[in-house]
């Protein structure tokens, strides 16, 4: 289990051999990458930069983890997440589960995300082509699918 | 009650700051006491806060709602709704 | 869109880097891969021999990721899977998938698990660690994991 | 008919080879008719057909059913349900 906030990007092949090496009860393992969009819904997209709280960010992801840990019988997790200035096509963040059957490494990944994306504080603000800034608007979309992990 | 401030993403550049240490009315008790009471401060925190709808609390670094009361916090943070990930 | 059978192991990190190389309208990139695990639920494993059809495999993992783009919108898909002998801990086989939002990039590497283990002429014949030769048996829960996705 | 037929797996381990080229007699018209004039052509063939209901067929490298006519195919695989990935 471990949780890293980083300005660096990161090598997916990498972080799954990191976490996965000389393990042999693994079945299945799921990497989810979020990277950035050259465009949102509106405009076109220079860069933008993502700004956290640092030691909550810490605490909520290593907490989120825990909570995966609690529902999904999981080998081994990885969440890293970048934070300063990224352009179009960057990573963003990295989700990594490994289990033993891939039911559990896809739902727990998908949990990890919907959780990410509605707990963890972070917060971006989009450069447009115009050179103007906007905070991006949370989604309601988001809310409702980490609502669904509640109903089990 | 002397505690630590934080203000995150448009909260912060509408406020001003990024943190400051307030000293807190003894009545306030809960978050939205104390939303209220900040927005006494100026009008810098009064168009931060005029919609707390849309404002997200943390006390000591966990999610809290506005009717949460604030204790013995050493620590409250503001901020919009999370769009990380 | 890419379909490759292989003896040699394949990197996740490079992988994905081919299929997004230059590409700034992604937004989720989805892995899947299967591993070899030590032991199944009855012995431990030394290695396993995994045998195809060749043509026919090519030509259903073709098209098990042409119905995962006639289903969700992709931007770029991968699968790879090997053949020959594997030890516990090697990769058996890779899915990728990249799309603008999370939600269809997870949906559609899990169909396309689902269909490739339930349609794609593979068969896995295991070497105990006492050198007994097993052929797997297909699962009933991959029958019923590809069957929901022809209920929506 | 001259058809080639290929079997994999514990299939080909049962009949005791990979492919064949197999005249199939004319009144044979389904998948299932070919796997009931097969298992008449020894032990070898009846003791890998003696449970048709665990047996997969492909014409053509398309899966088909027991009750899919073998038409004009050109190419018959027999395999046991898949279980790559």
């Amino acid at each position: 289990m471990t949780v890293r906030v980083q300005e660096g990007d990161f090598d997916i092949g990498a972080e799954v051999r990191r976490i996965t090496a000389g393990r042999t009860d693994i079945g299945a393992i799921v990497t989810f990458t979020g990277t950035v969009r050259d465009s949102n819904d509106s405009a076109p997209l220079a860069s933008m930069t993502l700004e956290h709280y640092p030691g909550m960010t810490e605490r909520e992801l290593a907490q989120v983890e825990a909570e995966a840990l609690q529902r999904w019988p999981l080998q081994a997790s990885l969440i890293v997440h970048r934070i300063g200035t990224l352009k179009p096509g960057d990573n963003i963040v990295l989700v990594v589960t490994a289990s033993a059957h891939r039911q559990d490494a896809f739902a727990s990944a998908e949990f990890l995300m919907d959780y990410l994306k509605t707990r963890a504080p972070f917060w971006k603000n989009e450069v447009g082509a115009d050179g103007a800034k906007v905070w991006v608007d949370a989604r309601e979309t988001d809310d409702r699918a980490a609502e669904r992990w509640s109903k089990r | 009650m002397a505690v630590r401030i934080l203000y995150f993403a448009w909260l912060r550049e509408k406020v001003g700051k990024g943190e400051e240490i307030v000293d807190v009315p003894a009545q306030t008790r809960t978050v939205a006491d104390l939303v209220q009471w900040l927005r006494t401060r100026g009008p810098e925190y009064e168009e931060a806060f005029k919609r707390p709808a849309v404002v997200r609390t943390a006390l000591d670094q966990v999610h809290v709602k506005p009717d949460t009361p604030i204790g013995a916090a050493r620590e409250i943070a503001f901020f919009p709704p999370v769009t990380g990930g």
